[in-house]
Parts: structure tokens; C-alpha cells; sequence
């Protein structure tokens, strides 16, 4: 059953993706999601050096992508 | 009262401060970051800072909590700025306020640490030559 | 400008951190003394310090020129109160700019350590009992 | 020869001296002036727990006293 989710995406994934947000479908879990639109959008960053935090929160991996949440992916911070 | 914010225009340190102000307390210890003209040999003209709000003032929000659990602190803050800063503005502040300085200095290093790991904050630096770029650190600074 | 001053009545930091801006300094650490409401178990009304003025400049002046040769700090100042103070007024200050965070935290320590350690001031504690006493630490505290 | 020094008291050496400066004559080194000094006055504080300085400056105890020289009993200190 695939499900629609809103992704958010910051720093160089925004840059690399053109927008900061897009609707999606997936029917995998968080990282077959993230996979998928790396290869999209040509991102250049590998899954093992993000977070992905859905609604706020951060989450697992390996979480199924829920229908109508918010997933953002975590690059490296560098705040400070 | 929020202790950890995202400020996205200059903040007063002073009423930050002020905040902390308690008689048990008999040291205080702060720490800003301000905007510096070079990163890594090469010359800055300034950047933006970009945050995911709602996950930054949680996390925020965790890491001053665990302060104040971890440290025999009275109370401590946090404010990091977003958006375009020039050289020599102020980044991001910690305050911490505690009966005694070993707490105080152990707790401020400990939190503004914890936010540069951990906090969803992105930094973009613009250099003198033009160029531009996301920071985006290889694990612990 | 001298880098460590006595000042004999209430002092505003804000013109003491202004004179550490530096577009080299990417940190800023600074500490506080606050008159606290207890020491030692007792509750203290307020307090006096009184200094050696002379060697008390001497001292002061020397450790924050050693601080510089010790740590990689743009500059750094200390200003400690005499006279009467009351429960949480500032008794002392130190304020470091350095590039990076470690020079700026480890030099403000070993800063205010040292005043404490050296310089010619004495506290005269006055007690919620009626009680009152110059303290004459044993050794390093 | 005898020589006349100003002595400086700071803190609890003051109040058990009832004052803050004197005009002492001393034939000896510092160490000597301040156990002189302590049995006059009643200080608590041995010369052991004590630095002394002449005319602003750190010295040793076993200087002699230099005629017209301003000394200072420095008690373990408490600032900060």
C-alpha cells in the first residue's frame, strides 16, 4: 500500500533538489525513500551520514514511510 | 520561558543575562559565537544560517534540560541566530548560572557542544574569491 | 587600556566585551563572580573585598599577559569590584576572544583561577547570624 | 644599621592591628620584621601562610629591609 508523505528538504539537499518541499509516494521505509530521491535529485550525500526525522521527531531508518506525515532528512549541522 | 530559541534578527545579550540572575548562583559562565573572517585558511565574507525550527527548538530544548540534569547549574539559556549574518555578528549565545565555576564552565561547554552536533542548524559560508558552499562536517568537530 | 582594572563601584560589561570584538575571534567565553546567598553552609548578607591596589594591577596585569603567551586568544580582560557588595552583585568579570572555542574556555579558566589564586584581595563575609570574617583560604582552592 | 620601613595591613591583619600602616624600624630581613610584628600585634597567621612585598613587588622573605621601602604582609588571598 503505498502512502503520501511531505518531504522538507535543507542546506545543500534544497540546493540540490531545486525546492524545499515535494509530495511523494512511497511504499518502502525511510531510507528506500531517501534512496530513491537521492537518485532522483542527484543528492551527494550517502544515507549513513544523515538523520531523518518524521513530524519533528527524529525516527529510524528502517520506520515505514506513514501516509499524510512530514519526513525531513538530516544532513550534517553546522550550527555554532 | 523558552530556553533554547531560534532568533532570526539580532538579540541583546543583556536581558538573556538577566534571566539567569539568582542569589543561590555565584558564578556565571557564557559563551557567543560570533562571525569570523576565515574558515579553514580561506578568507569569509559572511553567511546565512538556515534551521529546521520545530526539530531545532526540541532539540534545543533536550540539550538545556539534560544541562540541567547532567550539571549543578541554577538555570541556563541558549539563542542561535538564523538567516544572513555579516562578519563579526553574533551567532549563537549559552549562559549558564550555578552556585559554583567547575558547574558553570562545565555545563556551558557541554551545551554549546551539544548543539553543534546535534542541533538542526546549517551553516553557508560565502568566501572573498565568490564562491559559496554548505557545511556539511564529517561526525564530531 | 590596561587589561585588568579594580573598579571601586558597579561596572557595565557590555563596554568590556565591546572592547574584544575582533573579526579574527570566531569565540567568546566569559565568566562572572556573583555575590551568592551562602558559602560554606552559612547564609551571607553580603560582603566586602579590599585590595592591594598596586600589586593587586601588578598581578592582575601579568596574568592576563601570560594568558596571551599560554593560549591562542585574540585578547582577553578582567575587572574585579572592592568596596561593599550585596547578595548578587558581580564581584569579578573575565571576558576572552580567540578564533576557536577551546582557546576562548581554557583561557578564561585558567584567568579567573589565577585571580583568585594570586591577586591581592581579601573577602570580608558578612553572615545572616550577625557573624562576619575575613576569609584566609588554606592553599589552593 | 637600622632601617625605618611603612607597613602596609590588609584584611584580618588590619583589624588585629587596629590599623592599616605603621612606621617600624627593623635591623633584620622581612622574616624577622613579621615575627616581630605578629608578637606585637597578635596576628594569627604565621609566615608560613603568607607571601610579603616591597613597594608593589613580590619578594623573599630572607630580603633585607631597605631603609624608606613600603612592605606589604600579603594574607592568603580570597577574591573572585
Amino acid at each position: 500500500m503505498s502512502a503520501t508523505v511531505t518531504v522538507l528538504y535543507f542546506a545543500s539537499l534544497r540546493d540540490a533538489a531545486g525546492r524545499d518541499r515535494e509530495e511523494v509516494a512511497s511504499d518502502g521505509d525511510l531510507g528506500s525513500l531517501y534512496d530513491a530521491l537521492r537518485a532522483r535529485h542527484g543528492f551527494a550525500l550517502p544515507r549513513e551520514r544523515l538523520r531523518v526525522a518524521v513530524d519533528g521527531a527524529f525516527v529510524r531508518w528502517d520506520a515505514p514511510v506513514r501516509d499524510g506525515s512530514e519526513v525531513a532528512f538530516i544532513p550534517p549541522v553546522s550550527g555554532g | 520561558m523558552r530556553r533554547f530559541r531560534i532568533a532570526d534578527a539580532p538579540f541583546d545579550v543583556a536581558p538573556l543575562r538577566a534571566q539567569l540572575l539568582d542569589e543561590r548562583a555565584g558564578a556565571y559562565a557564557s559563551f557567543e559565537g560570533w562571525v569570523r573572517n576565515h574558515h579553514a585558511g580561506r578568507a569569509v565574507g559572511g553567511l546565512r544560517y538556515e534551521a529546521y525550527l520545530e526539530l531545532a527548538e526540541r532539540e534545543g530544548g533536550r540539550i538545556l534540560d539534560e544541562a540541567r540534569s547532567r550539571f549543578a547549574i541554577t538555570d541556563a539559556r541558549c539563542v542561535h541566530r538564523v538567516g544572513d549574518l555579516a562578519l563579526g555578528e553574533l551567532a549563537v549565545w549559552v549562559g549558564v548560572g550555578a552556585a559554583h565555576r567547575d558547574a558553570a564552565f562545565g555545563a556551558c561547554r557541554w551545551i554549546i557542544d551539544e548543539v553543534k552536533a546535534h542541533v538542526p542548524i546549517w551553516k553557508h559560508e560565502r568566501y572573498a574569491d565568490g564562491d559559496a558552499q554548505w557545511l556539511h562536517p564529517d561526525g564530531p568537530r
